[in-house]
């Protein structure tokens, strides 16, 4: 069986889910004709028609206003922002409106947020930012990361499935650059639960969306040069958290890497370090270490991008400093 | 490049035949709002009863009860904070709105949210939230999933001259008019969004100067004429419910009352509450329902007395419910798990 | 000497700045004629004129970008949100444009934005929330959350006096409830510098804003009823955050509890527990605790909304778990 | 309630007097747009050497240099995407320019960020950031501060038809209408917001339709004619500059590429392009220069080498330069301490 690309496989599940259940449809800027800048949904303006998909003017606030809408009387909205970054433009929405509806109202809203997120393609301070902090931290949003092409495809399934607003975050680095075989017909994957994606007794690095891969690298160089075996643990959805996975991999290797490309003060890694020092404090053999990016927008120059993301030279470097202590 | 602004504007004072039954439940649900509103601020609020801001439509509840009186079932009405009068025509009890303002466990949201910030979708009713005029694009959500549905239904949506500025306001229109959404926009232009009066808010002299922008249909009535917006608003829902687009209605009218409770509105000049005083909707409607021989004294007196009963009820039992259970707080925040 | 209030130290160091500086200008709804929603710029219009006290319409994202233009020009604007809750609709002009602006054009946007903030009236979802994280995350934006009046017209001073944008978060349950005695004559306080409240030596409670209070109390009552002197950390500002001060206090304490009143995943706490965890890890006898707001939106009904906030009995209680540690 | 909507529309395609010095720098600036952006796209982007998004003006180049040419010094300009001839007018050069697209130290952002997001404040060039509109409002505070200041300066503001739809758009204008603040606003309507044509974007025909919305005098004109953009962007200064408010242009004309360099605009009817093609704003003003007698054939010749040469050198100039140095890139967050 052929492979199919992070980008196909969410595509796919869009499509799928699109034929499934008439109460789901797409709306925002440039999916109809265009497809999408990024062509994720290529093709379907033509198969499922104006009336399902939706092409707006340039308006974040009133396209997420709309999915609340139509959400209230029971559709399924799939909205895409073009660039994570002007999700910023459609923040009160988001916030105000989509997360707490539920809690004060009783009324669901099933709206999934998609968005290209991250850096690595020279896209500068306005086309590589990761903005999930900003929706975790929000009581009442899901936020989903996947890092894989079976997981992206599963889990915009659930997403779409699921009866809460849900921000879906597509990495754009891993569009194109990774691809496996998918299993064939229906399948979702379920919102909260990790996975661990290599499994080690040495040290744990905990990461999510395309710091996966980075991890990953350096876990197979670690075992390769250092001998080290390290356990990648793959968040996929940032909320809600799988604690128990991230507790439980603390307790196994006692040494903790949290990796994230977002910006470090006030990054996920802090509520993950402060997780595990309430809950698992006395697992730990060596200081909590994060590997994140610094605290400053994303830089469009080549060798400034590159010294703002994390790599897996960087990771090895603390992973080894880790190891050691 | 000559382009003209018409706003069809409706001064009727008349509701043709049937008037009776037409000029009843507005009268009724206007004094049903205005006694309410009073009984909250003047009482509930002094008492310490109903906590944060209050605010009330005195003087506006011709324009949250004549649009809402038309409304079929199936049309959505997306209220704002001076529309009580929507709520109670749309079958939201007295009861139970003093509960959500006195937050109690009955309330439409359980006492997580309070005064106008409630809805209830089985009656056609969505709670707003405060961030005027985020409501707006809401509302066009809310209209297309009805045309997704084929439903021949409209949405309402109330707001005041201040969300105007807003860019959601702009966002919103701007996509139900590309989108020929099934929207009539009801504008309370009471002529100060808290303090700020009209001319440091807008560049135009009235807020239906701007239903151009959008292509869109737009009238101008007195707002404090409950048969003349009644009249407009039967107008812009058939325009809307025919599938022809939004409309918007410009209701001009005045604030009574400070912003909220705390606020004693010292900014605007007296002689503005009294003049509008002598406007009052429901004294106007009223007259007109006496004058015509629609209603009589006797009839006006015993709804009056219907109502205060009503609210005395109502607040009773309100004022014995007992408050949330604080260990149900974390609940609802996502669905429940099964 | 008459003992100011928070809301008057705040408003006696905008007035001052006003006076010193002709590049000062006020920008808000309803801050002229009506003198802001709280009171905070009361008489200013009828001392300093329109042109320097200018009312809005309800434009929230126009206003922060108004400021950023004139900040640009070289101009002081000071803004106010009618609530803190509102800032969400200039999300975008603050993190985008004002918190990018200096690092990728190198042009200095010295504007301070001030709103109320917090819990504890019965202001419900949208009228009680505290939005720091947003801000603290964005890297670019500094933020400062005075606790006493002292602090805030020293503050409020130096925010004004500051070439970046700040974020100046006043806790409207202060406002009128506490003050104290201020020097005369012109003073500043300088942003970046945490302040001891209580010094102890069993634990340590790190917080700001209205909740230096809460620990102040439980402080006081830790020592008489059970004997345990615990010192007590006014952060004062959140970004740049004093990282020395709080190391200090957790290697003196070895016991870390951290308190706020913004709702727990991704809240500041995480940040501190992280920091604490990384670069003081052998000092730490017990698990980094914290007590905050949980992940609900703040509710409205006073039995609810005092179960959501962190009081002294919430914090005595982990503070008594945590001495038994 | 008649309001009449009026656009002033300039067709004129002559300057008047001086016609000569008028007409040369505007051809010059939009040759040597055209040839800068040629070289970004067609070379240095496919070299590889031009990374992220490449956005041109090619066939716009009137709308941002002949405004441009009118502003003095102390008035500021807020260019966006396709406005690069406005940076070359005022004054920012092509190997500053180029080295800004290839990311080196050189550029005004250090290679901070890319492409027109740049400025010089010292030029009266604001670097706008991506998020459309977002620069109106600032364009507001910028013409704040020029009046609170008492200078009788002005900003030019452009951008596309497409930013129209934002909410920042709505609250800036509405703002520095109420405000009567010293903005001239320039729409190049090119039809497209990416692939989004106009009647998915607005329900108006023309972007100026909405300026009545602000109570702000609009005028609509041909894009692709240098002297007409010119013509009225001469009566909009004047007008804002005289303290009587914002002035809106909106300027038809068509984007002769996709919406950035990765998109071959299938989504365009092929004819549309054939057909703008024949207005093409540089020959339709050699044109004219040459019929009139401005300028002669070896003068145009020389004025296109010129403007080569300039970009030859200034390409390898900019490729001579140093990328930033990465141990600096925690710099400029905030300011320096002492
Ligand atoms: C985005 C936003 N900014 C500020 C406020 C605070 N606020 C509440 S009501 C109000 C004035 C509203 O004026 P208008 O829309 O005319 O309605 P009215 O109260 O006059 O009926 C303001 C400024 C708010 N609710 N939302
Ligand atoms: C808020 C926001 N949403 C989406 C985008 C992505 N985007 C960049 S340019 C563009 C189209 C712009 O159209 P227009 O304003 O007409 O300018 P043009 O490119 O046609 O000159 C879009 C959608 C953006 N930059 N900002
Ligand atoms: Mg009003
Ligand atoms: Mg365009």
């Amino acid at each position: 069986m052929a492979e199919t690309t992070y980008l196909e496989a969410i595509r796919q599940g869009i499509w799928e889910e699109l034929e499934r259940d008439p109460d789901v449809f797409l709306l925002g800027e440039d999916i109809g004709v265009y497809g999408g800048a990024f062509k994720v949904t290529a093709g379907m303006l033509e198969k499922f028609g104006a009336r399902r998909v939706m092409d707006t003017p340039v308006c974040e606030s009133a396209i997420v206003g709309t999915a609340i809408g139509a959400a209230m009387m029971g559709l399924r909205p799939v909205i895409e922002m073009q660039f994570a970054d002007f999700i910023s433009c459609a923040y009160d929405q988001l916030i105000n409106f989509a997360a707490k509806n539920r809690f004060r109202s009783g009324v669901a809203l099933p709206m999934v947020l998609r968005a290209p997120t991250g850096g690595g393609i020279h896209g500068g301070p306005y086309h590589s930012q990761n903005p999930e902090m900003a929706y975790v931290h929000q009581p009442g949003l899901k936020v989903i990361t996947p890092a894989t092409a079976y997981d992206a495809k599963g889990l915009i399934k659930a997403a779409i499935r699921d009866n809460d607003p849900v921000i879906f975050l597509e990495h754009k680095l891993l569009y194109r650059r990774i691809k496996e075989e998918l299993p064939e017909g229906d399948y979702t994957v379920p919102i909260g639960q990790a996975a661990v994606r290599r499994e080690g007794d040495r040290m744990s690095i905990v990461t999510y969306g395309a710091m996966v891969h980075v991890a990953l690298e350096a876990a197979a160089k670690l075992s390769a040069e250092d001998g080290a075996e390290v356990e990648v643990l793959d968040l996929r959805t940032l909320m809600p958290l799988d604690e128990e996975a991230l507790l439980e991999t603390a307790r196994k290797t006692n040494r903790l890497l949290l990796l994230h490309e977002d910006t470090r003060t006030g990054g996920l890694a802090g509520e993950l370090s402060a997780i595990v020092a309430e809950r698992a404090f006395d697992y730990l053999d060596a200081p909590i270490m994060r590997v994140t990016a610094p605290d400053t927008p994303v830089p469009y120059s080549p060798p400034l991008e590159a010294a703002f993301l994390p790599d897996v030279p960087k990771v090895l470097a603390a992973s080894r400093e880790l190891l050691r202590y | 490049m000559g382009k003209t602004v018409k706003h069809v504007t409706k001064k009727r004072t008349t509701a043709g035949p049937n008037e009776r039954e037409i000029v009843e439940p507005l009268l009724y649900f206007m004094k049903l709002q205005r006694e309410m509103e009073d009984r909250i601020e003047h009482k509930l609020y002094r008492q310490g009863k109903v906590l944060g801001g209050v605010y009330t439509g005195r003087g506006q509840e011709a324009i949250g009860v004549a649009p809402a009186l038309l409304a079929q079932p199936g049309d959505v009405l997306c209220p704002c904070h001076r529309d009580m009068g929507a709520y109670l025509v749309r079958g939201m009890k007295p009861p139970q709105i003093l509960a959500q303002y006195m937050g109690r466990e009955d309330g439409p949201t359980r006492g997580r949210d309070g005064n106008m910030h409630m809805g209830d979708m089985k009656l056609g009713l969505v709670s707003f939230i405060s961030a005027l005029a985020a409501i707006v694009p809401v509302a066009g959500g809310i209209a297309l999933a009805m045309r997704y549905r084929g439903q021949a239904n409209v949405v309402i949506n109330w707001h005041g001259d201040g969300a105007t500025s807003r860019g959601d306001w702009h966002e919103g229109l701007n996509l139900a008019a590309v989108q020929k959404l099934p929207i009539v926009y009801i504008i309370n232009n009471n002529q100060y969004a808290y303090s700020t009066p009209l001319e440091l808010q807008m560049p135009v002299k009235n807020v239906a100067d701007r239903a151009v922008a959008y292509g869109m249909p737009s009238a101008i009535v007195d707002g404090n004429d409950a048969l003349a917006v009644r009249a407009i608003a039967q107008k812009a829902i058939a325009y809307a419910r025919a599938g022809k687009g939004p409309y918007m209605i410009e209701c001009k009218t005045f604030r009574m009352t400070g912003h909220s409770a705390h606020d004693a509105a010292e900014y605007v000049p007296k002689k503005l509450f009294a003049e509008w005083a002598k406007r009052d909707p429901i004294v106007r409607l009223e007259k007109h329902a006496l004058g015509k021989r629609l209603l009589t004294k006797a009839e006006i007196e015993a709804m009056r007395a219907r109502v205060v009963a009503e609210v005395d009820e109502a607040v009773a039992w309100a004022d014995s419910r007992p408050y949330p259970d604080p260990a149900t707080l974390l609940d609802g925040v996502f669905e429940a798990r099964a």
